[in-house]
């Protein structure tokens, strides 16, 4: 569903992505994985189509989408996370959540003064699809809480739920178990792959290893900017050059 | 339903006030007073709409409320128009000279955007002072046109004009309200707190800032208009900063981003300046640590006043909110089953 | 040593962190371990000053720094790497660090020096060095957190979740850097979701729990806990 | 001379203007720079600040009966004073409000020093006395001893003031305290006395600057006014917090007006100076000299 | 209250069966911002009057003694604070007079003071014709007409120097209208004018660039006028840039208050008004000596203050003519006021008011010369 070939993109003399190409199937997960600085999160901004690529080609569902802005990306279908949190703190969860439908709607600023009927459907269904997305990542019960008082793990679901709310296909979601405890990061792998049982498609990083390894159907490792590897779980732990740029002796706990 | 029903009633209570207010204050120098106060208000829920909604400071705003002001005032002069189709005019050149603007300086962010629109404000101030020809400089244009006459009723005599400012002053906060609550808004709301999360969902950024944009500077452009109807007389010191700064402070001290704040700090702050006159010479000394005093004290302006009271009853619930986030971890569980 | 006594903060009416005792021996490698909001933050922040504390005292070497205002806090020793990390972005990479010596910024020796230290323990960063510290990736960010903290030299290094965002490879550089650190003298206070690793590393831990600790004691015993091992251990 | 002679002295004695009035609007922006460009605080009465300085100068000078640089020290430590008031009484309750807070709040600072001043010396344009007003003439060229003092120092504390930011670690704190207060506080800068240190610094540079820019023009209590906004324009142009950029764009800015208005139109001189902005912005959204990267 | 012939205007506070009463006059103009000293200029006019009047005991309404007050309102010099002002001034306090200092304000004030009750007398201190467009009938203009200078400063200067005019006014209106009617007169007389290089006198850091410019045209003579102290910085300049020429300097400017900026040297060859306290008007010396008590020895009256000291004194005239505190009704005693009015309160004399509501009187201007003044009598104009 997602085709990328030969992306690359420069800041200044840095080459932050150099010459990447990978293939991502539908209703699968891909994990990226290298060290810090490998070009990871870049890498997510040029698909989500926030940074303008330097050169390459990027395919989403068989249409070139290399130079569509992040907003037509968002509407054909991809959905990111960010590698903080961009929630708005001091309002409600649902709040939050419920500007993610509105891409799908069509109502203006007219609809809105005149209170068309069309602007009160859609406002419902926007309310519908965010409660929808909170009860998908199980968080329902905290929607009219304000961001600022629930907890890291709340919030990242609430991230995710925002990105639910668009309906897209493909979600990219970078470092969504950041500064979560062990207990916490099993939780939110469970919900990684409820997605994935709904049929939507998953891209992520991350760099707890148990949690890549036991996701991902296929690994694409970074390092300064190129792919240096890419396979299954067990075909990337093995890796010599995987091993020597990232894994350490994080290798064998990979392992277990 | 129970607020909504109360607040449904307090709405009605206050748009019966302001139509009843000029029968009890007939004083004309306090209607003055209330009706420049609400041209003020007018331009200054555009500048909410951008500032307080899109967190873009634009210091422009005195600049098109005075090319709305005298596109009115110059059609009615010189070619006759009546005050009606003249306002729709300064509307519609205030949205166009607006969107020119909004194409440039939307490049620009943070103090770029908001020193572009404050030398954009400033060269539309100087060019309204200086162009003799068209604008009569700084003597400024004499015996404009009021609002006239609808059938037998006169719209030209104050109790006319205060209706007509009323209207349109009722008008600006329903669309203010709307926006507010509406998908639209809310994307204006996204931009202000993340331009990045806000083009991720779908939003593009650059159009609705641009909508944002050219809806306050309509808003000026019609406040400037109506300015230029009630007062029978037009002259550039209205486009002055001064007077953005002004907008800005009764935006601040109301309340940045709500409802009643640009209203409800125009009529204090108007009310205010005029009570301090009686200290002549002095009436800036105090005025301006009056002004810090509540700047500082009231962060989020008078509207805010409520909520805070509101928020700290809020936080003795918190303990609340612990327990719902346990009921929403055991929800979570559920997922992890479910895998 | 540091002594933390009866600990109570407060944001609004209910304590972020109540009745907590902590101790570091001098020497001492002593890690955090609780779930999110349990408010080992809130410990870190309250010992470097950033956050006041409503009751409790804390002593440094015997010196009562309670309260103290965080810049006077980095002159008694204390370096805190905070959870954000509280970067300067706009500066450069080498800025940023080298203001971590600001309290010692007569001796330019001494801070070359302890400049050349933190390159050599993440290198990735002298390639960066003249980079605005906000255009690096965030990681990378992270390390420049830890080395600014330790550009400080200090008696006491508060470090909120070092490995957070890190390659598991840095996560053990990382790791073993604080081990020699603490090698050489300095007593560390860590908070790790990396609760394994770090522990490895550690003389002591306790265990926190909505602002209580609910358990002390050395590595081992808290390796062996089957509490630990469930909540923390991943096991 | 003959007509090419004339046009060409009239050239030359315009860009001698222009770098004068350059030197001018350098000076003052110079302050502007270190509160707005590198703190990013929005500080509108910062040209009120200079109109004070102008006036503690004005009353050394007349009533103290100070001589000239006596009494540029004496404005200088007054407006020193000042600047510390400023910065504890007003921007320092508001450090965590938005930007606009402060904003506005500088707005009544203003509205309170330009009424002060009028309260105590009357709203009277007012001349300053100087003991350098003799001209000097460089072949048809004229030029008077203040307006040579005025280059001379605008260039000599922009250099300083750079080398202060860019090599002492002061000058690093203060732009660490302007991005990250708290981070500030972690590495041990006393981020409230950098921030008191910086408006001192700024509020003395305003001071310096009206007491040699004031002999050539007149004091009274609105002075301040324009002259600020043009700073802000030239601080802008030039790229927030850069401090060739502010020089840069004060001379730029000047020359055109001084062109500009010989060549163009002297009724629209003032205009120039926004119109240059928006022209430069419109194709360089980030300014002249974008800051770093 | 009292009020006589039917007039409905009320005082404000009466002074009940004590047989006195208290009449407030208005005032709108800046007394904050860069005008402030300008509006506080006329206010100190009328204020010092106002003293004199009530000390006189003069004027009495219905058998009552009259004492006046000046209520005096802030506007920052902005026409929509003035109307404001303005209003509440007639409706709080029922002032049948109201001073404006501002063609701006007046504008404004003119809008409605036609159809509004209370109306009053709006005192215009200010020579911008379009003030009499209106035919308000409630209107009296102070100061005289500027046209009346052309054509004299234009024959002396050009006699003196030369016909080539350089031109350096301020760029307000004021100023634009003085000096296309004055450029007008230059041309009939057979003078060249060269450019126009209007600046805004109130935000002009440096004056060298401007007059660089006009000074490249080689001008014998050079036309200039704002605020008196901008005024003479330009005069120096030009000095100092080597002019040695005249100076046809524009009404607004008064040589005055251009001491210590510039020197008597410096100012040879220049017209303009007559300094106040060398004015050859009927009651110079009193206001002088009166001025010198009241505000300090150090403090020179201006023509602002004198003007409105007399102005305020034919109101006071009329009041008690009328014997009433209705406007329409002291307006129609204005003409027989003037002849009323004691000849040592009369600074620069007034002798007429036209039916627009101009006030005339004798205008007199100056040409220095070998650091002198010297008289220069301007033929009125009617
Ligand atoms: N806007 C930018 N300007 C300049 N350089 C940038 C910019 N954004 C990223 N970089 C550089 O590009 C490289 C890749 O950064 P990126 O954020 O993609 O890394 P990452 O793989 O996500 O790392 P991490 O795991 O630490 O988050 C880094 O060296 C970073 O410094
Ligand atoms: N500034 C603040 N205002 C109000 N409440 C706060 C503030 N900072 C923290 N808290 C609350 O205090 C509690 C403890 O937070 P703290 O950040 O210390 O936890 P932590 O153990 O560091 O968690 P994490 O693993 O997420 O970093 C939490 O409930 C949090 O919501
Ligand atoms: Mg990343
Ligand atoms: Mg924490």
């Amino acid at each position: 569903m997602l085709n990328v070939e030969g992306l690359t993109k420069q800041f200044g003399g840095l080459k932050a992505v150099d010459d990447v190409s990978f293939h991502v199937e539908p209703n699968t997960i891909t994990a990226i994985i290298g060290p810090n600085g490998a070009g990871k999160s870049t890498l997510f901004n040029l698909i989500a189509g926030a940074l303008p690529p330097t050169a390459g080609r990027i395919e989403f569902e068989g249409r070139d989408v290399t130079h569509a802005p992040a907003h037509e990306m968002a509407r054909l279908g991809i959905a990111r996370t960010f590698q903080t949190t961009h929630l708005f703190e001091e309002d409600t969860v649902l709040d939050n959540v419920i500007i993610g439908h509105r891409l799908r709607t069509r109502s203006g600023l007219w609809d809105a003064v005149v209170r068309s009927r069309r602007h009160r459907a859609e406002e419902r269904e926007c309310r519908e699809r965010a409660y929808e997305a909170l009860r998908f990542v199980g968080i329902e019960s905290l929607a009219d809480m304000p961001v600022r008082l629930i907890s890291q793990e709340a919030k990242k679901r609430a991230a995710i739920a925002l990105g639910l709310a668009t309906q897209p296909k493909l979600l990219l979601l970078d470092e969504i178990a950041g500064g979560l405890n062990p207990e916490e990061t099993q939780r939110v792998m469970g919900l990684i792959r409820k997605l994935v049982e709904h049929g939507y498609t998953v891209c992520f990083v991350e760099h707890k290893m148990h949690m890549v390894m036991s996701l991902a159907d296929r690994i694409i490792v970074l390092h300064h900017g190129r792919k240096i590897a890419e396979g299954t779980p067990d075909e990337v732990r093995r890796n010599p050059d995987v091993i020597e740029a990232y894994l350490g002796g994080a290798a064998h706990a990979a392992g277990e | 339903m129970k607020p909504q029903v109360w607040r449904r009633a307090g709405v009605s209570l206050l748009l019966v006030l302001g139509l009843a207010l000029p029968l009890v204050v007939s004083n004309g120098y306090y209607q003055q007073v209330i009706v420049l106060a609400y041209i003020w208000a007018i331009a200054t829920y555009g500048m909410n709409i951008i500032l307080g909604y899109t967190g873009l400071l634009s210091l422009g705003q005195a600049g098109f409320f005075g090319v709305g002001a005298y596109t009115a005032a110059l059609l009615m002069l010189k070619l006759n128009w009546n005050f009606w189709p003249a306002l729709l005019a300064a509307l519609v050149v205030s949205l166009v000279l607006g969107y020119l603007v909004a194409i440039v300086s939307l490049r620009t962010r943070g103090h770029y955007f908001a020193i572009f629109t404050m030398a954009v404000g400033v060269i539309l101030n100087l060019v309204i002072d200086r162009w003799n020809g068209l604008t009569n400089g700084e003597v400024g244009l004499v015996g404009v046109p009021g609002p006239g006459s609808i059938g037998p009723v006169s719209l030209d005599s104050d109790l006319g004009k205060y209706y007509v400012v009323y209207v349109f002053l009722v008008v600006a906060v329903w669309i203010a309200w709307s926006l507010r609550h509406s998908l639209p808004g809310r994307a204006l709301l996204a931009i202000r707190n993340s331009e990045d999360l806000a083009e991720a969902i779908g939003t593009p950024v650059m159009r609705f800032k641009r909508l944002a944009f050219v809806l306050s500077t309509a808003f000026a452009g019609v406040a400037g208009a109506l300015f230029a109807g009630y007062m029978g007389y037009l002259g550039p010191d209205v486009t002055s900063i001064n007077m953005t700064f002004n907008m800005l402070l009764y935006l601040l001290i109301g309340g940045i981003g709500s409802i009643a704040g640009p209203l409800l700090g125009a009529l204090i702050v108007s009310f205010l300046t005029q009570f301090l006159q009686i200290f002549q010479d002095y009436q800036m000394l105090i005025f301006g640590p009056v002004l810090v005093l509540l700047i500082i004290f009231f962060p989020g302006g008078l509207a805010s006043v409520p909520r805070l009271i509101r928020r700290r009853r809020a936080r003795d619930h918190a303990a609340a909110v612990a327990m719902a986030e346990a009921a929403a971890i055991e929800g979570s569980g559920s997922a992890k089953e479910g895998a | 040593m540091l002594r933390v006594s009866e600990l109570t903060v407060r944001y609004g009416p209910n304590p972020a962190v109540q009745g907590v005792n902590i101790t570091v021996d001098n020497g001492e490698l002593v890690v955090l371990l609780g779930a999110n909001g349990a408010g080992k933050s809130t410990i870190f922040r309250t010992l470097s000053g950033l956050t006041r504390p409503t009751a409790g005292r804390i002593e440094l070497f015997g010196k009562d720094v309670t309260g103290l205002a965080a810049h006077r806090a980095v002159r008694e020793g204390i370096a805190h790497c905070p959870e954000g990390r509280m970067l300067f972005p706009q500066l450069s990479v080498q800025k940023n660090l080298l203001l971590g010596a600001y309290t010692e910024r007569r001796d330019k020796r001494a801070m070359q020096a302890r400049l050349e230290q933190v390159f050599e323990l993440f290198p990735v960063l002298r390639d960066k060095q003249h980079a605005p510290a906000g255009s690096l990736s965030g990681g990378q960010q992270q390390m420049v957190a830890i080395g600014r903290a330790l550009m400080a030299n200090p008696r006491l290094l508060l470090l909120d979740e070092p490995s957070l965002g890190l390659a598991p490879l840095v996560v053990e550089q990382v790791l073993e850097a604080i081990r020699r650190i603490h090698e050489t003298g300095v007593m560390v206070l860590l908070a790790e979701q990396n609760a394994r690793a770090a522990l490895e590393i550690a003389d002591r831990g306790y265990v926190i729990e909505n602002g209580r600790v609910v358990m002390e004691g050395t590595r081992d015993e808290l390796l062996r806990s089957p509490r630990v091992q469930e909540a923390y251990l991943g096991v | 001379m003959d007509e090419w002679g004339v046009a060409m002295t009239l050239l030359l004695q315009e860009i001698l203007n222009g770098i004068v009035v350059g030197s001018i609007y350098s000076l003052v922006a110079l302050g502007l720079t270190l509160v707005y460009g590198v703190m990013e605080i929005p500080n509108f009465a910062h040209g009120h600040l200079y109109m004070l300085g102008a006036y503690i100068a004005f009353f050394l000078l007349t009533s103290a009966h100070f001589s000239y640089w006596p009494a540029l020290l004496g404005a200088v430590v007054v407006l020193v004073v000042v600047g510390l008031l400023v910065e504890r009484l007003v921007f320092n309750p508001l450090r965590k409000a938005p930007q606009v807070n402060a904003m506005i709040a500088s707005v009544g600072v203003m509205l309170f020093l330009e009424a002060l001043a009028q309260a105590i010396w009357g709203p009277n344009y007012l001349q300053m006395p100087t003991p350098y007003g003799n001209v000097l003439h460089i072949g048809a060229l004229s030029v008077t001893q203040q307006q040579l003092l005025v280059v001379v120092a605008a260039i000599v504390m922009m250099v300083l003031l750079n080398l202060f930011l860019k090599r002492t670690m002061i000058g690093a704190a203060i732009e660490a305290v302007a991005q990250h207060r708290e981070g500030a506080l972690l590495v041990g800068i006393p981020s409230g006395r950098i921030a008191m240190l910086t408006f001192a610094i700024a509020s003395g540079l305003a001071a310096l600057a009206a007491v040699l820019v004031t002999p050539i023009n007149l004091l009274f209590p609105a002075m301040g006014t324009m002259v600020i906004m043009k700073a802000f324009v030239i601080i802008v142009l030039g790229g927030m917090g850069s401090i060739p950029g502010a020089i840069l764009g004060g001379y730029i800015l000047a020359l055109a007006e001084s062109i500009g208005g010989a060549y163009i139109s002297t009724n629209y001189q003032d205009l120039i100076a926004f119109a240059v902005l928006v022209l430069i912005l419109s194709i360089r959204p980030a300014g002249l000299f974008a800051r770093r990267a | 209250g009292t009020s006589g012939g039917g007039g409905n205007t009320a005082t404000g506070g009466s002074g009940g069966g004590s047989g006195t009463m208290e009449v407030d006059i208005g005032y709108t103009g800046p007394l904050s911002g860069g005008a402030a000293f300008y509006g506080e200029d006329v206010l100190n006019g009328i204020k010092l009057a106002v003293d004199q009047i009530n000390k006189s005991g003069d004027i009495t309404v219905d058998g009552k003694q009259v004492t006046f007050k000046v209520v005096s309102l802030d506007d920052q010099y902005l026409p929509p604070n003035a109307a404001t002002n303005a209003k509440r001034l007639a409706q709080q306090y029922h002032t049948p007079i109201i001073f404006c200092p501002h063609s701006g304000g007046v504008l404004g004030i003119e809008q409605f003071n036609a159809t509004q009750q209370p109306n009053f007398i709006l005192a215009a201190y200010t020579s911008e014709p379009a003030i009499l467009t209106k035919n308000d009938p409630l209107l009296v203009m102070i100061p005289p007409r500027y046209d009346a200078y052309f054509k004299p400063f234009a024959k002396t200067e050009m006699q003196k120097f030369g016909n080539r005019l350089g031109l350096i006014p301020t760029n307000t209106a004021y100023g634009q209208e003085w000096t296309a009617g004055f450029t007008k007169v230059w041309q009939q007389l057979g003078g060249t004018v060269l450019s126009n290089n209007a600046v805004d006198y109130n935000t002009t850091t440096d004056f060298s660039s401007v007059v660089s410019k006009a000074l490249s045209e080689h001008p014998d003579v050079l036309f200039i006028g704002g605020p008196s102290q901008p005024t003479a910085l330009v005069i120096k300049a030009a000095r100092q840039q080597g002019f040695k020429g005249g100076f046809v300097v524009m009404d607004q400017a008064k040589f005055e208050s251009m001491q210590g900026i510039v020197t008597m040297d410096q100012l040879n060859g220049a017209v303009g008004v007559m300094p106040t306290v060398n004015y050859p008007g009927p009651g110079i010396q009193n206001f002088v000596n009166l001025w010198h008590q009241t505000q300090g020895a150090d403090k020179t009256p201006n023509s602002e203050n004198a003007l409105n000291y007399q102005t305020m004194w034919v109101f006071a005239e009329a009041i008690k003519l009328a014997n009433s505190t209705d406007p329409k009704q002291i307006m129609a005693k204005m003409a027989d006021a003037i002849k009323q009015v004691p000849a040592e309160d009369q600074p620069y004399g007034v002798t007429g008011i036209t039916p627009q509501g101009h006030l005339t009187g004798p205008v007199i201007a100056t040409y220095i010369d070998n650091g002198q003044y010297t008289k220069l009598d301007i033929p009125p104009i009617e």
